[in-house]
């Protein structure tokens, strides 16, 4: 081992070595990351069942669709206002899929604004695949995806106007968002639709969680579209992502463990120096 | 082969870089040096691409006339004249040149720094008003925030910590330092996880969702 | 959920201004307590010997120079009083002027040189990767600096600078939000154990908490940050008493607003439990 | 800001030398008025906030573009091959992170980063090429790279690494984020680690989802809830604390304009005495009023609902 160290170190005369042994905790975490995921992706195509908890804010996207049929007012869905490279907007347009399905099987009108022309292309997509999805393909109305601004605030307005003008019962925003969370969560609130939210970006959750009857806090909102689409890819990561956890948590109650153990410097014990601090 | 040589592209790249990380072999950081100098290039080049995207949107909408038209053309007004201005004087064209006070601070100072800083104080407007008209305590989640953020809002000010007799800036303290920091830490770790499962896709060539566009 | 105030929000609005206006005109100032972040960063400069080099990165631009101004000025301050030589970059286009513009009011006040006391390189795009490139080599990240746009080699300060933050000491950066410290603390921090030290916006500022102490040497969090940091600064350093008094005035009015705010979501409440009762 | 620590000097009219520290008065005004402009969003969306927020988005571009031009374009290929080729005419390496490599590589792999961005450019041309991919490809197979690496070790490496400390502690220390400084027994220090390391665990256990719920890990989620909720709130908390930090300072540095060096030439009044002059603010105060009475009587919300 020792020899294989040195060698390592040793790329050549006046050379940097070939390894930085400093590193290898990293070069490991990104290994077992990798086998763990890898691993699970695979199981997850072959169609191993890998369960996924059910989301409190999952069952809110169904009420409120369910209100709004009742009152026979349509849904808004919010997209978010990032670019179609953004991870949460792909996702977005995933769940969009299938609150479509929802609202076509109900008949519920279903209006999405969105902020960039390339988003829209996607929306429209979505939707029109949700209504398939229920089977009823001539309910996708074409007009109620709507390209408003370019901008972000000119968007808000925009938003902001068809909460206050044509009402809907139910306000969904799932997506990443900046300052403009707050007024789009205030308006809504205050045109009395339930509000479920959700993004990944913690910046803007306190808003979202103050204002909206149900939020999807961070990593939850993964969670969400993996357990609506049961994508192979998504729900290894997920699973990946929990076993790493799992390793580092036991790591960390170990290390600390050993660090008050081993915390006294004098040829104390841990026990003597816990005698002297509080006994 | 249209997909086959950017992948690899991606991939060797990727693993130069993340090789490099690891050895600090001299030839291995030359390489690192080189592509992260590439990217920077490349990220610049794509932001000038996005301007003409933006051009390209306000003429036509100037040409199909936009109830906005006459603002796009100011717009592309203070852009054209702005750039002229600046690249004359990267460039040293017209005799305008480049000293210690340029002339496109002028500009800066005068109309976008100011402009920038009060687009974003509007928000302390709004803040105020969802907080009388929308922040409600409707779930023992919501009331938790609410009542954090009212100990933050008051420990951190003067006369804030000083009606709640000092009680204010002991709990805020106790919040930020404890509870806070371990919440961020779980958030923090999460999140670098995302990145990890991303990150080695894209090295390893698995995700190609980039190359669709 | 159909518990809407009613309310015009612009009235909110309207009595928001008169009040900050009327405290502004009132202007007294409030004098606060350090916290041990803010004291943890000033002590981290103090403890740097003479001629040492620091790397400053101003990673903001207007949007946010209401909080980060003032400690990116009681920084200048602090580092060239101790005769620390600084080398300036920036991962944000907007705020190269920033940099141009206190250096040429700070440093004649000590009498430095540049070139030799501080060098400005200027912006470098390119986020993760130009942190990551300057980490590489301030050399190949530049090539010419952002004041006189000369070549490197003819600026005595960058002949004690190799690569991989070589001869660079510590790092500080005032951030705004991406790119900025939680970044440099994966390139400069993670990559080279660099020593690192922030001033950040309000919105930053909770995420440090995590950071502190093992990976971040010490912060400078918000508007109450900068206050009390200039406090500190302060004690030694006159030119910025001007700086001091106009932020301890706006922590007043900072706090009547905070206390505003607290009660407009009091009474908000009320009225709507109030209103869920009756309705019930 | 600092205008207000030189407001009493007399100023010129126009000066193109002249910094944000010490305005010029064409300058001043221009900055009061446009502070205004944006100002006047909050009653209404309206052709004043158009006017300056168009001016914004096209002096903003122009001025982003000028500084990747000069420093992401210029300085690494002109300027840096310019520099290889005199070194190769020195016979010298060029120093590529830290490391010599022989002046004709370092320029032709340069000479291959130009080839690059003119096929990013060709995207100009023919939208949907093969072309653009290449760099494109490269681009994200760097940037995905060099955040992997960082943040792995940041983010879990280092940070756990900084978690792994003695929950006891024999210096008694000082905890307080403000003004109480108390004294911290070595009791407290151990209670405080406690809840940090607890928090942390119960807050990354909330985010595990493809375990079965046992009323263990219910258990573990409903704390990591309580701890997540208080995180959120010192975040709104602080978040409020920044957004008003910005008005405030708008409404400073307009104060700072109130200085005699703001004359206009033939008046008496500087930019903002002229415009907050007791008659001027009591009128537009008037105004504002009787307008939001008006509105009230008119369709409520919907006003404010086009101008949020």
């Amino acid at each position: 081992m020792e020899a294989f160290v040195s060698f390592l170190d040793s790329a050549g005369e006046g050379m940097a070595p070939w390894i930085d042994t400093g590193k290898f905790p990293t070069l490991v975490a990104i290994l077992a990351y990798a086998a763990v995921m890898f691993v699970s992706q695979a199981a997850a195509k072959r169609g191993v069942h890998i369960p996924i908890r059910r989301i409190a804010g999952l069952d809110a996207l169904d009420e409120a669709i369910g209100r709004s049929t009742e009152m026979g007012r349509p849904v808004l869905y919010v997209p978010g206002i990032d670019e179609i490279k953004e991870i949460q907007t792909i996702y977005s347009m995933m769940i969009l899929r299938h609150v479509a399905r929802k609202t076509a099987e109900y008949g519920t009108d279903l209006i999405v604004p969105v902020k960039d022309s390339v988003v829209m292309a996607f929306a429209e997509e979505a939707v029109k695949q949700g209504c398939q999805d229920a089977g009823r393909p001539d309910a996708f109305i074409a007009d109620n995806v709507r390209y408003l601004s370019n901008e972000q605030f000119a968007f808000c307005a925009g938003v902001a106007g068809i909460m206050n003008r044509e009402r809907p019962a139910a306000n969904i925003m799932l997506g990443m968002f900046f300052a403009e969370s707050l007024i789009l969560a205030e308006t809504g609130y205050e045109s009395g639709a339930i509000q479920v939210a959700g993004t990944a970006k913690q910046h803007q959750l306190p808003f979202f969680v103050a204002a909206c009857d149900y939020t999807i806090i961070g990593e939850e909102y993964f969670a969400v579209t993996a357990y609506l689409t049961r994508e192979p890819g998504l729900l290894g990561t997920i699973r990946a992502a929990d076993v790493i956890k799992g390793i580092a948590i036991a790591l960390l109650l170990v290390g600390v463990a050993l660090a008050t153990y081993f915390a006294d410097v004098e040829g104390e014990t841990w026990f003597t120096t816990f005698q002297r601090l509080y006994g | 082969m249209k997909r086959e040589i950017p992948i690899l592209l991606t991939v060797l790249c990727g693993l130069a870089i993340t090789w490099a990380f690891f050895s600090p072999y001299g030839p291995s950081q030359a390489v690192n040096d080189e592509l992260l100098a590439w990217g920077t290039v490349l990220f610049s080049v794509a932001f000038l691409l996005g301007i003409g995207n933006l051009v390209r949107i306000s003429l036509k909408q100037i040409s199909s006339g936009h109830p906005d038209r006459y603002y796009k053309a100011l717009l592309l007004l203070m852009l054209f004249g702005y750039l002229g201005v600046g690249i004359s004087e990267i460039h040293g064209w017209f005799g305008i040149t480049e000293g210690d006070n340029l002339r496109r601070d002028w500009i800066y100072n005068r109309i976008f720094q100011p402009l920038q800083a009060t687009m974003f104080s509007l928000l302390a407007f709004y803040i105020a008003s969802a907080a009388f008209r929308a922040f409600r305590a409707r779930s023992m989640e919501a009331t938790l925030l609410l009542v954090a953020g009212a100990i933050v809002m008051l420990g951190q000010v003067p006369l804030g910590d000083q009606i709640t007799g000092g009680l204010a800036s002991r709990w805020l303290a106790f919040l930020m330092s404890y509870i806070n920091a371990a919440g961020q830490k779980a958030i923090i770790v999460g999140a670098a996880l995302g990145t990890l499962a991303t990150g080695l896709r894209i090295v390893l060539g698995l995700e190609r969702s980039y190359l669709s566009e | 959920m159909a518990s809407a105030t009613g309310l015009d929000r612009r009235w909110i609005f309207l009595v928001m201004g008169v009040l900050v206006v009327s405290l502004y005109v009132l202007g007294e100032a409030a004098e606060m307590p350090v916290n041990e972040y803010v004291q943890s960063y000033y002590d981290t400069i103090e403890a740097l010997p003479e001629g040492t080099i620091v790397m400053l990165s101003a990673d903001f631009d207007p949007a946010s120079m209401a909080e980060l101004l003032p400690m990116y000025q009681g920084t200048i301050h602090q580092l060239l009083r101790n005769n620390i030589r600084v080398l300036n970059v920036s991962t944000w286009p907007a705020a190269p002027p920033y940099t141009r513009a206190e250096f040429d009011r700070i440093a004649p006040q000590y009498e430095k040189v540049y070139g030799v006391d501080w060098v400005e390189l200027g912006f470098k795009p390119g986020d993760d990767v130009a942190m990551g490139q300057i980490g590489q080599s301030v050399r190949s990240a530049y090539a010419k600096d952002d004041r006189n746009l000369k070549p490197l080699n003819e600026l005595p300060l960058l002949n004690d600078v190799s690569a991989g933050f070589g001869g660079i000491s510590l790092l500080i950066t005032m951030s705004a939000g991406y790119p900025g410290i939680l970044e440099w603390i994966a390139q400069a921090g993670g990559r080279y154990e660099v020593p690192i030290l922030t001033g950040t916006t309000a919105v930053q500022t909770p995420d440090l908490y995590a950071y502190y102490p093992s990976q971040l040497e010490g912060f400078l969090g918000a508007a109450t940050g900068a206050t009390q940091y200039l406090q500190l600064v302060g004690e030694q350093t006159e030119d910025v008493h001007e700086s001091r008094d106009r932020n301890q005035a706006r922590m007043l009015i900072q706090s009547w607003v905070h206390i505003f705010i607290v009660l407009l979501i009091v009474v908000g409440n009320v009225l709507y439990f109030v209103g869920k009762r009756s309705a019930a | 800001m600092i205008a207000l620590a030189l407001q009493d000097t007399a100023r010129s009219f126009f000066d193109l030398e002249a910094g944000s520290a010490d305005l010029d008065i064409i300058g001043g005004w221009l900055v009061a008025f446009l502070t205004l402009c944006v100002f006047s969003f909050l009653y209404k969306d309206n052709p004043f906030y158009k006017f300056a927020e168009h001016l914004f988005v096209g002096a903003g571009t122009a001025f982003f573009a000028l500084q990747y031009y000069q420093e992401g374009i210029l300085e690494p290929l002109r300027d840096h091959i310019g520099d290889a080729l005199e070194h190769q005419q020195a016979g010298e390496l060029v120093q590529l992170g830290g490391y010599g490599v022989d002046a004709g590589i370092a320029i032709a792999a340069r000479c291959f980063a130009v080839l690059l961005s003119i096929m990013l450019l060709s995207r100009l041309v023919k939208p949907g090429g093969w072309a653009p991919r290449w760099p494109l490809a490269i681009m994200v197979g760097v940037y995905a790279a060099i955040k992997l690496t960082g943040e792995t070790q940041s983010k879990l490496v280092q940070q756990f690494r900084g978690m792994m400390k003695p929950l006891t502690s024999d210096t008694a220390m000082a905890w307080g984020d403000n003004w109480q400084n108390v004294e911290q027994t070595a009791a407290f220090y151990t209670f405080a680690q406690v809840v940090l390391l607890v928090g942390t665990v119960c807050a990354l256990g909330h985010f595990v989802f493809t375990f079965r719920r046992t009323r263990f890990l219910g258990g573990v989620s409903r704390v990591g809830v309580v701890v997540l909720m208080i995180t959120f709130g010192s975040m709104f908390g602080f978040t409020v604390l920044g957004r008003i930090a910005l008005l405030i300072e708008r409404v400073d540095s307009l104060g700072g304009l109130t200085g005699d060096g703001y004359q206009l030439a033939g008046t008496d009044g500087s930019v903002m005495s002229a415009l907050t002059s007791p008659p001027v603010l009591t009128g537009t105060l008037i105004v504002l009023v009787l307008l939001l009475l008006k509105g009230r009587r008119g369709d409520g919300d919907a006003g404010s609902g086009s101008a949020a």
